[in-house]
């Protein structure tokens, strides 16, 4: 594979945007005192992030653990309410609306949460729970009735439609993260945000769903954002890849692009530390490892939020806050002052 | 009260030097004013505090001297009040026939409303005072210092047995200065004064006061009312040695008082008049016969015995048989005769459906639900539907006349006179009579009776309106009730007396521990 | 490892292989909450036990004259407060009425109170406090500061003006008095729930179903509704006791239910007279309402059991 | 949460005017004259009772009576009086001591014996203890409150001598008993509360993990166990402290405490709108109150719950 | 300011003659449910020694968790049933040990990181508390003493501003932290044994090899025995020593990690590891293995792999095949261990290959 990017023509190009994401932010406050709270500050979990999701599409999205990836989701689908921004939904303004057209959009969109077992009801049935969304929007009723469109989702995820009748917490790990898929799969949305969908699953049964997943997309036009922390499973899935770092983007670009040219240091510490399923490479694999301690989200480093941790950084980096802009050799937006192709990329596997 | 009952029993125990502390139920009394006092609550502490101008001799129930060494009247209609000389307040302040002028016309004065203002109805000059044309009363006047001249609007008889009514009791100047102050506080004349102030809810406390003018003084050093919100518990404490004396206990109590009080109690018949009373203003109630058959229907013994363990007094009186006024088998229909009750009740066409009428929370429901049994089996009345009211509601049907069924209520002595049993019940147009019930024969012998001179015709007279009463029957007669007296071993039992106007006299109580 | 690459091509249509699977377990089909509450309540013997009890209790409600032959208003008070004996197997009361017979007919009146009170509240309750707790806000301020006026209104005075404008100077009958019970008695209950409700709204599952479109009615009654109900069927069925007790105190205050009614509740509160000379007065009575509780109680047991999936039974 | 704390002070002010309004009003449409009940069956003239019924104000319209009080208040701080004279303002400062005493005593007892009795129950599920609570509580629940505090007067104040029978004469000692009374029936149902709200968190992963953490069990049941399943409970003590202060008419009666309990009752009875209204008053801003505070324990308790 | 880190192959700590230090022995774990009795753990063997990683994998639901459960004694029973098979730590049998000692090995000697860490951590309580119960309660500590170490905890595991954050609540926290303060509570008394149920699943990349390399330091400090619990092969290949690999209930191959990887021994094995998506994979079908687990209540009878099973033959449908050895240290349970392990296995069946993919047919498609 060559080190540059190869410059193919986006095939989402002429796609149509499902989901445009302008700028939004969210903020949780951290309060102090017990009855009398006053707020001391705020975590910045989501500081603008904007981009456009196209129909077909699939928007990977990695990055630091509490980046606010999950945040995000949940703004996505208005669970949190954002402090700013603009979530356009086919053109629509999502986050204004009310009531039953709110209901509506939310049958196009669905999420797939990353806590498996706290978001299924611990009081119904997985037959219920799966029922759910038939039962919620009659109008996407089965026909072959809902009980067994339910049963064979079960199967979908390669679960045993015979626990149909079973409750959540007589599942395992894996099984109830497929509960969920199988739910966020019901309604056949137009979207679906799936938030580490499979990281609980063994390979095989990852293998299947992830099929799935793509069987889906190539027959009905989904698009989907996909938040993973294996990066191998995004980039097998995802035709863009976004990078977070709190809050914010680092680095947006498609699969090819950011797997095989990342430009921002952090998406290149990040490919490196990818474990291989090789013992045999075992320790023989050149890792960045990032230095420093990861910054305080309600206190992010001034400029470039990396520029702590970062062994590119330079005044510049302190000062002035770098935009997501492709810049110089690269097609792929990265926001660093000092993005360029790194030589130390993803070793590949013998 | 008073009288020289204690002194009979002085010699029975022996009390401690001093007098000692007693204490006794009391409930919270409403008013501490003597004017303003009609509940026996606050009367009983009043009675304890002020001397009126006349005692009632408790052996006899007759009047005798209190501030008024004597008094005289020709025809019952002017009366002259000889006062003792050495009378004063617990202040000191001197009381003269200008105290009792004073007093009794400020008690009517409408400004002041005093509940007890209409017991002065009689009075020459009352109802201009209160329409507001005089100031004053000409009917009482200070002849001189220690002379008091009472001038009434007709004869009446037991004028001296009225005015040892809570009502007439002197006031001290310091009492009008500031009413509420001193009703916290009153001053009075009697055998004993306040000992601080009213604990409202909790105790009032009196201490003996030595320069009371009277013969007999109170014995015990100190009385302390305690309230009680239930009687209960106040025997519970009774029986635990925390209280000495409770004049009321309940009369399920009376079962078991033996074996929880031993030889430590005391039955006293009084005054305290249970009656159905039937609304005359019903046409079903107009005829006599029903009226009768009603009362025959009754086995007022069984009810006694079945739930007051036998204690009251079937009545076959309206006269409460305490007074010697009371006539004896005069009560011809008071007799429990299923019989004779469901022909007469039959031929008369008495009603097939009642409602009864009682207030509620007062514990009635039991010989009431008893005598509507009784009324059902021996009558053949098919329905009873019961009305329990809570008191003001229960009255104000009674002042509207919406009553439609027999109605129970009850009627004690203020002071023990026949005429008080009668009058204010049954003459025509009289302030209690509930039943509408009206009988100019009767009122005319009330009358007569009021204005007769001898007191041996008077009573003669009264008992000839009782059985007019009796025979016409305006309300059945139900009992007399029976007040069974507990207390505690510091106190020696038969110096314990009650009266039959219901007030146990402290006074005479023999302390025998402290 | 190319061997396995083919694999993944399939050969047979997935119903065939739900058809077997759904003949051979036909029984376990049809599951939801309810259904498997009740086949575990089937199961259960406490629940067997209290609803027989209830069953009998209703029954004696509902048909007294089953369970005796005498009258109840058939009273002599020559025999006033005997002793439980071979005639009258529990005594006779003060006006020498067949004591059994009067607790078998008190039935009636106690349980029909105790029902609808309990019944009426609990609906009362489980709405307003749902709705309290879940949209919060300006809702639940209203509804809550309205517990607040209900509690602080003595509940005497209210049933005193209430029963009046119910044209109280007719007797007042079981529906009456059931009335201003419910008037006066939902807010405890409400505060129950709105409570639980409360400490479930913030979960995932209901933002979950949020997250799939569900609108605040379907959330409050597929999602909170039973995980919030625990405490409140846990009080409601005490509560049911307490009721026939209450009705006792109305009637004690001179509003509640009149004689010649026969209750419970009266009888209870007649019988504290008696208490050591007569203890059989209160014993009876007594028993049937423990009963009662106890019947209610363990069946809300049994019941908030089946209704947990996790339970262990 | 501050600003909900203020937003909820706020709310006392309509909730006040409104069930002030609303009691006069019942008290208002009360059958009978109060006056009259004042005297009983004995008679008081027509010119005694007028003067009464004017200086109490019986005679307005309903709105100017209630217009008299209020501004009696605003301009005078005059809560008005008793029919007897004494002022509502005295009435209270003397009975409010007696009843909050008697409700915190209570609220303490049938706190610690409620909760404590239902980890018991919880944790010796189905076992003796557990029997008992449910037996204890029936019974309790079938037995009128009457009845009870009149066998603890016998057992506990007459036949052990262990308590005085009545009246507050001797300190706190003189609220155990009626507290254990009014707790009897609340500690039970507090008891049951506890227990199956117990048995649920008791199965929950969070629990499980305490006990992974090698925590003794005690520690798990009332550190880990316990604070997620004290919402009813709160609620119900809470709600219950509430009645406590209302409902302590028999109670207060029986063991004879002037508390305001029996102080209500006696003035509805008497139709005494004013002393009604004002304790009436004061036990709203005791309820806004308790409520303030058991939400705000809701989120001390469970911090996921928050007010905006 | 990059580092290089090579990590060398220790050998497993093994000494022979040393009691391993955690050896489960045919254990058997049950579940009552209304569908019958679901056997999640049927005769389950392994060991482990101090200073070793023992790696489970395997299917999801084949019993990994209720495993770990089990050892730490905190199954829920019912409707759990230990139905049999012994537990030793250090030679004592846990399972039939008295319940106060086993609770002080709890957390003090035997620890585990939890799967679920969001319902698994307590709601309402401070994170930092949590972990600070541990000092407290274990080590006594006071509280200011020991909220300082939880602190410490939380900035080994990578929480930013973790003196900030120490009192917020676990709601507040992302998957990732939640899961790491899971971790810190895990490791905070340095146990023996580290159960740790896929104890980095919502971790980035980075902060995985840092909490990795953070347990491995803690092992060779401690000889701690960890049991690594987890469907990600590229971290099992990275740490491992040991390999069990599981289905339903039971190890099915267990081997060296070099043996695994390089030469599987049962079919299962292999399918999985052809499973995996390979980072420098651009897209595609992933391989899966086709057909479902064997439902609990009913597992089928010989091998329970067979039904999805390419190479199965009759002998695999009635004959339970027991775990032996097919190359030194190589077990597994197959009765065709050794054709599969060469690499010669003939394919016998296609396996009904429910699961897979399988479209959704009810969707019309999109305007
Ligand atoms: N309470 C229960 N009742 C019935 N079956 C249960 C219960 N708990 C677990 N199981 C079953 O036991 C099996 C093993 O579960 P376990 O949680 O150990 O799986 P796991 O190997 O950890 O899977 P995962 O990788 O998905 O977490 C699963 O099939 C599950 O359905
Ligand atoms: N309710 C909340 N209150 C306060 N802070 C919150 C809340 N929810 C999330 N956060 C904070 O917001 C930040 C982003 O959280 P988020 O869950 O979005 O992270 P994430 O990218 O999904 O991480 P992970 O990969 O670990 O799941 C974290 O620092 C988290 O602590
Ligand atoms: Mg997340
Ligand atoms: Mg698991
Ligand atoms: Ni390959």
């Amino acid at each position: 594979m060559s080190l540059s990017a190869p410059a193919a023509a986006d095939p989402f190009a002429d796609k149509k945007s499902v989901l445009q994401v302008d700028g939004l932010v969210k903020h949780f406050p951290i309060t102090q005192g017990i009855v009398f709270q006053r707020k001391v500050g705020a975590v910045k979990a989501v500081d603008g992030v904007s981009f456009n999701l196209r129909e077909g599409e699939t928007l990977g999205i990695v990055g630091e653990s509490g980046c606010g990836k999950s945040t995000l989701a949940k703004l996505l689908m208005r669970l949190e309410e954002p402090d700013a921004g603009s979530v356009k939904f086919r053109g629509e303004d999502f986050l204004s609306v009310k009531g039953d057209e709110l209901r509506r959009l939310r049958r196009k969109i669905q999420i797939i949460f990353q806590d498996p077992y706290t978001s299924l009801n611990p009081r119904m049935s997985v037959g219920d729970i799966i029922a759910e969304p038939f039962k919620l929007h009659p109008e996407e009723k089965p026909k072959q009735g809902i009980r067994n469109r339910v049963k064979e989702l079960l199967d979908l995820v390669g679960l045993n439609p015979e626990h149909i009748n079973r409750y959540p917490h007589q599942f395992s790990g894996g099984q109830r993260q497929r509960i969920g898929i199988a739910r966020g799969l019901a309604l056949n949305p137009d979207v679906i945000i799936c938030d580490e969908p499979v990281s609980a699953l063994d390979v095989s049964v990852q293998a299947q769903v992830m099929n799935l997943l793509d069987d889906l997309q190539k027959q009905f036009g989904l698009s989907y954002i996909f938040i993973a922390h294996d990066l191998s499973v995004v980039r097998h899935i995802s035709d863009r890849v976004g990078v977070m770092y709190l809050g914010k983007l680092a680095e947006l670009g498609t699969q090819d692009e950011i797997y095989n040219v990342p430009a921002h240091p952090y998406t290149q510490a990040l490919l490196s530390a990818v474990p291989l399923p090789d013992p045999t490479l075992r320790g023989e694999r050149e890792q960045i490892v990032l230095q420093g301690d990861p910054p305080n989200p309600a206190n992010p480093p001034s400029g470039c939020r990396f520029r702590t941790r970062c062994w590119k950084a330079t005044e510049i980096c302190a000062t002035e806050e770098p935009e997501l802009i492709s810049r110089g050799r690269i097609t792929q937006a990265a926001a660093c002052h000092h993005a360029a192709p790194n030589e130390r990329v993803a070793p590949a596997h013998g | 009260g008073g009288g020289d009952n204690g002194g009979d029993n002085g010699e029975a125990a022996q009390g401690v030097e001093g007098g000692g502390t007693v204490s006794a139920y009391n409930c919270e009394p409403q008013f501490l004013v003597p004017g303003n006092s009609t509940e026996v609550c606050g009367s009983w502490v009043l009675d304890s505090l002020f001397t009126g101008l006349v005692q009632t001799d408790l052996d006899t129930n007759e009047p005798m001297p209190g501030v008024a060494e004597s008094w005289d009247t020709e025809d019952n209609q002017t009366w002259t009040f000889t006062l003792g000389e050495d009378w004063t307040f617990h202040d000191g302040e001197e009381i003269t026939a200008q105290t009792f002028v004073d007093t009794y016309n400020w008690v009517i004065d409408p400004d002041n409303a005093q509940q007890s203002a209409n017991f002065f109805d009689n009075f020459v000059g009352y109802q201009e005072v209160v329409d507001g044309d005089a100031e004053e009363m000409e009917g009482v006047r200070a002849v001189d210092d220690y002379t008091l001249e009472i001038e009434l609007t007709e004869p009446f008889s037991p004028l001296p047995d009225m005015l040892t009514y809570t009502a007439f009791y002197p006031m001290p100047s310091v009492a009008y200065e500031d009413i509420d102050a001193f009703e916290q506080a009153p001053v009075g004349n009697g055998r004993y004064m306040m000992d601080g102030e009213w604990e409202h809810d909790v105790q009032i406390a009196v201490e003996r006061f030595d320069d009371w003018a009277g013969e007999d003084p109170g014995l015990p050093q100190r009385i302390e009312w305690r309230m009680y919100t239930d009687i209960e518990t106040a025997y519970l404490d009774v029986q635990s040695g925390n209280l000495d004396i409770l004049d009321s206990a309940p009369p399920n109590r009376r079962a078991t008082v033996e074996s929880d009080f031993g030889e430590n109690y005391a039955d006293f018949d009084t005054s305290s008049f249970t009656y159905m009373g039937l609304p005359l203003y019903q046409e079903e109630f107009q005829d006599v016969d029903v009226r009768h058959a009603l009362s025959m229907a009754i086995d007022r013994q069984a009810i006694i015995d079945a739930i007051f363990d036998g204690a009251q007094t079937p009545a076959a009186n309206i006269i409460p048989p305490a007074l010697s006024d009371a006539g004896e088998g005069n009560c011809e229909y008071c007799d429990y005769d299923p019989e004779a009750a469901a022909e007469l009740y039959e031929e008369a066409g008495g009603p097939t459906d009642l409602t009864i009428y009682f207030n509620s929370g007062a514990g009635h429901e039991e010989w009431v639900e008893a005598v509507s049994n009784q009324w059902q089996q021996n009558l053949g009345i098919e329905n009873v539907t019961f009305e329990s009211l809570d008191f003001a509601q229960y009255l104000a049907l009674h002042d509207e006349q919406e009553i439609t069924g027999p109605y129970r209520l009850g009627w004690s002595l203020s002071y023990p006179s026949a005429q008080y049993a009668m009058e204010p019940i049954y003459s025509t147009g009289a302030s209690s009579n509930y039943a509408d019930y009206s009988n100019e024969e009767f009122d005319d012998l009330i009358n007569e009776a009021n204005a007769e001179t001898d007191p041996d015709t008077a009573a003669e007279m009264y008992t000839e309106a009782e059985a007019i009463l009796l025979e016409d029957m305006p309300v059945i007669p139900m009992w007399f009730s029976n007040y069974l007296v507990v207390h505690s071993d510091r106190v020696d039992g038969d110096s314990i007396f009650m009266d039959q106007a219901t007030y146990t006299h402290l006074e005479d109580v023999v302390v025998t521990e402290e | 490892m190319s061997e396995m690459h083919k694999a993944e091509a399939r050969t047979e249509p997935i119903d065939s292989q739900l058809e077997s699977s759904g003949k051979a377990k036909k029984k376990t089909e049809e599951a939801s909450l309810l259904a498997d509450a009740w086949r575990s309540l089937r199961k259960n013997p406490w629940f067997i036990i209290s609803a027989v009890l209830l069953l009998l209790f209703l029954s004696m409600a509902v048909f007294p004259s089953l369970f005796t032959n005498t009258d109840p208003r058939e009273c002599l008070l020559a025999r006033s407060r005997q002793d439980p004996s071979a005639e009258f197997w529990f005594g006779t009361d003060v006006q020498g009425c067949d004591y059994y017979s009067r607790v078998i007919y008190g039935a009636r009146n106690s349980i029909a109170v105790g029902f609808i009170v309990a019944i009426g509240t609990f609906i009362i309750a489980v709405l307003l406090g749902l709705v309290a707790g879940y949209f919060g806000g300006w809702v639940d301020a209203v509804i809550s500061r309205l517990t607040d006026m209900v509690f602080a209104v003595p509940y005497i005075l209210g049933a005193l003006v209430l029963l009046n404008a119910l044209q109280a100077f007719q007797a007042q009958g079981v529906r009456e008095v059931a009335f201003v019970l419910i008037i006066f008695m939902w807010p405890t209950m409400t505060r129950l729930m709105r409570g639980s409700v409360i400490s479930v709204v913030n979960s995932d599952f209901v933002m979950a179903a949020r997250a799939l479109g569900a609108g605040p009615i379907t959330i409050m009654r597929r999602h909170i509704l039973p995980n919030s109900l625990g405490p409140v069927i846990g009080y409601a069925t005490v509560f049911t006791g307490i009721i026939i007790g209450a009705e006792a105190t109305l009637t004690f205050l001179g509003v509640g239910l009149q004689l010649p009614a026969i209750s419970w509740g009266l009888q209870l509160s007649d019988a504290r007279q008696y208490l050591q000379t007569s203890p059989h007065l209160l014993l009876f009575p007594v028993i049937f309402v423990g009963l009662t509780v106890f019947a209610f109680m363990t069946m809300g047991d049994a019941v908030r059991d089946a209704l947990d999936p996790k339970s262990k039974k | 949460m501050t600003r909900y704390i203020i937003r909820r002070l706020l709310q006392f002010i309509p909730v006040i005017v409104i069930s002030t309004l609303l009691v006069y009003a019942l008290v208002f449409a009360m059958p009978g004259d109060p006056i009259r009940a004042l005297a009983g069956d004995r008679p008081m003239s027509d010119a005694v009772r007028e003067t009464l019924r004017e200086q109490y104000n019986l005679d307005d319209p309903f709105f100017v009576q209630y217009a008299k009080y209020l501004w009696g208040i605003i301009t005078a701080g005059d809560f008005g009086t008793t029919f007897n004279g004494r002022p509502v303002t005295e009435l209270i400062t003397q009975r409010l001591p007696v009843t909050a005493t008697l409700a915190l005593v209570t609220f303490v007892i049938q706190s610690i014996m409620g909760i404590i009795a239902g980890i018991l129950a919880a944790l010796y599920r189905d076992r003796f203890f557990d029997r008992f609570v449910q037996v204890a509580t029936v019974t309790m629940v079938a037995l009128p409150t009457l009845v009870i505090a009149f066998l603890m007067q016998l057992v506990f104040g007459l036949n052990l001598g262990l308590f005085p029978i009545a009246g507050i004469n001797d300190g706190l000692i003189s609220y155990i008993l009626p507290a254990l009374a009014m707790a009897s029936v609340s500690t039970g149902i507090l008891a049951r509360l506890v227990r199956s709200e117990l048995l649920d968190s008791l199965s929950s992963d969070y629990v499980r993990t305490a006990t992974a953490k090698g925590m003794k069990r005690s520690r798990v049941v009332t550190r880990h166990g316990l604070r997620n399943s004290l919402i009813p409970a709160v609620t119900f003590i809470g709600a219950d402290l509430a009645s406590m202060m209302a409902g302590s008419i028999v109670v207060e009666t029986i063991f004879n405490l002037p508390g305001l309990g029996e102080q209500v009752y006696r003035s509805i009875q008497g139709q005494e709108g004013t002393v009604v209204v004002g304790i009436v008053t004061l036990f709203v801003i005791f309820f806004v109150l308790i409520n303030l505070i058991v939400d705000v324990l809701y989120g001390l308790l469970d911090p996921r719950i928050r007010y905006e | 300011m990059t580092e290089s880190q090579t990590s060398t192959r220790t050998a497993p700590g093994t000494r022979p003659g040393d009691a391993p230090l955690l050896e489960v022995k045919d254990l058997q774990v049950e579940f009552r449910t209304k569908a019958g009795v679901a056997q999640a753990i049927n005769g389950l063997n392994f060991t482990l020694h101090a200073g070793e990683t023992l790696a489970i994998l395997g299917e999801s639901g084949s019993g990994k968790s209720v495993t770990a459960q089990t050892i730490m004694g905190i199954l829920d029973m019912p409707p759990g049933r230990i139905a049999g098979g012994e537990i030793r730590y250090r030679g004592d049998d846990l399972l039939t040990m008295k319940e106060e000692a086993r609770r002080e090995l709890r957390g003090g000697k035997i620890a585990m990181i939890f799967q679920d860490a969001l319902s698994a951590l307590n709601p309402v309580m401070p994170v930092g508390w949590q972990i600070a119960e541990m000092f407290r309660i274990h080590r006594g500590m006071k509280r200011k003493e020991a909220r300082a170490k939880a602190v410490e905890m939380m900035l080994r595991v990578g929480i930013p501003a973790a003196e900030e954050r120490a009192g917020d609540f676990p709601h507040q926290f992302s998957g990732g932290m939640r899961q790491r303060i899971m971790i810190a509570m895990a490791i905070a008394l340095d146990p023996d044994v580290l159960i740790a149920d896929e104890p980095t699943t919502a971790l980035d990349v980075t902060v995985q090899a840092q909490v990795m390399r953070l347990l491995k330091d803690l092992q060779t400090e401690f000889n701690m025995g960890l049991i690594l619990i987890t469907h990600d092969l590229g971290v099992v290949a990275d740490v491992a020593d040991k390999i069990a690999v599981m289905y339903s209930g039971r190890v099915m191959e267990a081997a060296d990690v070099y043996e695994i990887y390089g030469k599987p021994g049962h079919p299962y094995t292999r399918g999985l590891l052809s499973s995996i998506p390979r980072i420098d994979d651009e897209g595609g079908r992933l391989r899966a293995i086709p057909g479902l687990p064997p439902s609990l209540t009913d597992l089928p009878s010989g091998c329970p792999f067979n039904p999805r099973c390419e190479f199965a033959t009759d002998r695999c449908r009635t004959e339970r095949p027991e775990l032996r050895l097919v190359a030194e240290g190589h077990l597994s349970a197959c009765h065709y261990a050794e054709e599969v392990y060469a690499g010669t296995a003939t394919t016998t069946q296609r396996p009904s290959p429910t699961g897979t993919g399988m479209i959704p047919v009810s969707k019309e498609a999109p305007e």
